[in-house]
């Protein structure tokens, strides 16, 4: 079965290695932080100014000048930091940050990302994202493996305009984990119950299957 | 010290003309210059171009200038979660120039410091990078980016001083420090103004050379775009 | 939070080599590494590019590791007041590059920043520019400058905490916060190390995610160059 | 008669206008705080990172953490601010400081500075001066007017490598005050007792004289 925003969270979760600093995107990638091991140290960085932002404020305790990228009241951990914008994408464009995760519209198989803008459509703007994706070593996508009219969001070539070039290395979807190398899909591992022939039946781009793809998220 | 202050809101927006060029902080609604912008919107100057990462949201922020027509052109990277903004602009009534966050971020800072141009990696193959010089350093593509011109810097601190020092409060500082000494004219609002010797010299975010003019804001409403709490 | 505490300065400097490039914080003598620079001479290492703004005094700083020949070149701003620097400079033994001190600045902060390269009128028209890319902006000739690439960057700060958060005293601060994050690895030594939590967010000059390495130095020195004082 | 250093150092104090943020290059220059109109607000930027930059310490007082650009102890202000490098020079080519006061071993009727290196003999490094000199609008230079061998420093062009091109606009000497434009040195005053004839002997560069000259440090 299709995985739902959570368990993709969870899955992403396990990429979270001891010592990295971690900037989330809106939507999905902001519940990958309820799902990090305990036992690791990992500091979250949003680019509006904060580095060691905790979890939601306690009702009653929500700051107006506390908040993450996505507006949403967050609180600081002991140990937090806070900074200009310039500041925050001096870490982001130094390669500070090690690891980002985002959402998006489509991928390519060569990396390539859209998730800025419909033309003519939907103008929500880039934010942070093109920073992120022009800098970041390690970028994982967080998305349904296909859209709402059922178009797979895994292409040959994106169709919507770009927000960086051949940087996307891994996916993570309601469906499967890929990566992305040589100019195509790698399947790592595919969702509880769904079927390798349902990965490639929602895969637009070319997808390259190895003879044995084991579950997501086995205890 | 060189005392910077002025009496209220409209000193401070003394000069500013239709046509002009103009900076704002902020990020969402979070660390806006509420007063500021209210009496831009008193004064009635329009034909603005406005440099701020957001728009406000329909009836708060720099959504009160787009509700009077007053901005012909947004610089902004994010500016979703805004009704009359998204119509204005697909209708063509609204200039609209999206720009990576960093990348705006960085030629306000590039103004405040003298550095006319740079080069970034973010938007290389991309619309943003379209008509833009571009060139490899380290085996990776950058665009030569920038600085801002402006003609007035609208920011908002949390504490000043009469020199204009200038501390700012949680994420709330976000673009505002980058802001600073990034126009011809800095207007520094702060929820509270202190006398000279108050503030840790060792604490000052912005020292008061980058601010022209400072005062005491009032009746901030500090709006929470997306009040989300865990319950007890 | 990430704990970023070694247990002293010989920890603290695992990995340095010879033949490498060092950033090391300070102005003059004041706010500089002192126990980094004593460990590289116990070490021994040679042919070392150091870029610092200044080049110590004839028996304290970087002045240490001249007496020792331990480096090759001395990227710098200023070098006045020391007479074996002189002497080896001017015999041809130590190569010098000297550049502006803002461009030095500007060129550390650009490391930190991923700004791979940037325009800067000084130096324009000087020995300085020759061999450079320059270019007109705003009716004024600029030059190209590069970031610094530098495979450590050892710095010393007032206070720190365990997740490498930073706090500089006066204008012990100078090239310090510029330098953290410009190498591949960033050191930092504190004359106070206290646990996380202590420091005020809103107070921190560099946030640990620039810094690698933080133990608290011992038997700091801390001389002074110029004692310059009124008599009452 | 020559005016001496601290004479020197009072008529430059006369240039400081009330809001004037003032960068006092090593020698002279920091003997220009000492002279300034009680009556007016200024304020000192020492680009080691600060600004509000107060007298010598008393004795006793000093504090290593605490020096301007020439390593001489300081002390700062009330209202004082501490920055990092970058951010000074953010102040300084910015043009955020309104005034630069610095020493010369050689200025050029065209504006052009020298003070910085003597090849072969004499190198102690541009510091600040190469970005100051850039970016100031209104640079005063503060010096002798002849060196030690009698030589003039006014000269029709530099024999020394630069700090600057064309940047300089007045001159403080010993002996006089100038403007330097229009390719030339245009004499405005001269030091109490000292002759015009003695000016332009001590000149080597093109030297306009008015009519009238009158004598510095007139009260």
């Amino acid at each position: 079965m299709a995985l739902d925003k959570f368990q993709i969270a969870e899955r992403i979760a396990q990429e979270v290695k001891d010592g990295y600093y971690v900037n989330l995107g809106i939507g999905i990638p902001t519940l990958v932080a309820n799902f990090v091991r305990e036992d690791i140290s990992v500091e979250f960085q949003s680019e509006n100014g904060i580095l060691g932002m905790g979890p939601f404020p306690w009702e009653g305790e929500e700051d107006a000048d506390l908040i993450n990228a996505g507006k949403q009241t967050i609180t600081a951990l002991p140990g937090a930091a806070f900074f200009d914008s310039a500041t925050s994408f001096s870490m982001i464009r130094g390669r500070h940050v090690d690891l980002t995760i985002l959402g998006a519209m489509e991928v390519a198989q060569n990396g390539d990302i859209a998730n800025w803008k419909i033309p003519g459509k939907m103008v929500k703007g880039m934010g942070g994202a093109m920073d992120l994706v022009a800098s970041a070593d390690r970028i994982i996508v967080a998305m349904t493996h296909t859209n709402k009219a059922g178009d797979s969001k895994l292409l040959s070539s994106c169709t919507l305009p770009l927000t960086g070039v051949g940087c996307v290395k891994k996916i993570v979807t309601d469906l499967a984990v890929l990566e992305v190398r040589d100019n195509a899909f790698h399947l790592l591992e595919r969702a509880p119950g769904v079927t390798v022939k349902e990965i490639q039946q929602a895969t637009q781009g070319t997808l390259i299957i190895p003879d044995e793809v084991p579950e997501m998220l086995k205890k | 010290m060189i005392n910077k202050t002025v009496n209220n809101v409209a000193e401070a927006c003394a000069g500013v003309e239709s046509g002009m060029t103009l900076m704002l902080g902020g990020f969402g609604l979070c660390g806006i210059p509420e007063c500021a912008i209210g009496e831009l919107q008193r004064l009635g100057v329009n034909q603005l171009t406005c440099i701020s990462n957001n728009a406000g949201v329909d009836d708060f922020g720099l959504g009160l200038l787009l509700q009077t027509r007053q901005i012909k052109t947004m610089i902004a990277s994010y500016v979703g979660e805004n009704a009359e903004f998204e119509r204005q602009m697909l209708s063509g009534e609204l200039e609209v120039q999206l720009i990576p966050q960093g990348t705006l971020a960085q030629r306000c800072q590039a103004a405040q410091s003298g550095i006319p141009a740079f080069y970034t990696p973010a938007g290389y193959g991309t619309e943003v990078g379209e008509g833009k010089e571009s060139r490899e350093f380290n085996g990776k593509m950058h665009l030569l980016e920038h600085a801002f011109e402006a003609d007035f810097s609208f920011v908002k601190a949390w504490k000043g001083d009469t020199a204009g020092n200038l501390i700012f409060k949680g994420t709330a500082r976000n673009f505002n420090p980058n802001m600073c000494g990034a126009a011809k004219i800095t207007v520094a609002e702060v929820e509270e103004l202190v006398p000279v010797g108050t503030l840790d010299p060792n604490q000052i975010h912005i020292p008061g050379i980058f601010v022209q003019r400072i005062f005491q804001g009032t009746d901030y409403q500090k709006r929470i775009e997306q009040r989300t709490v865990r319950s007890k």
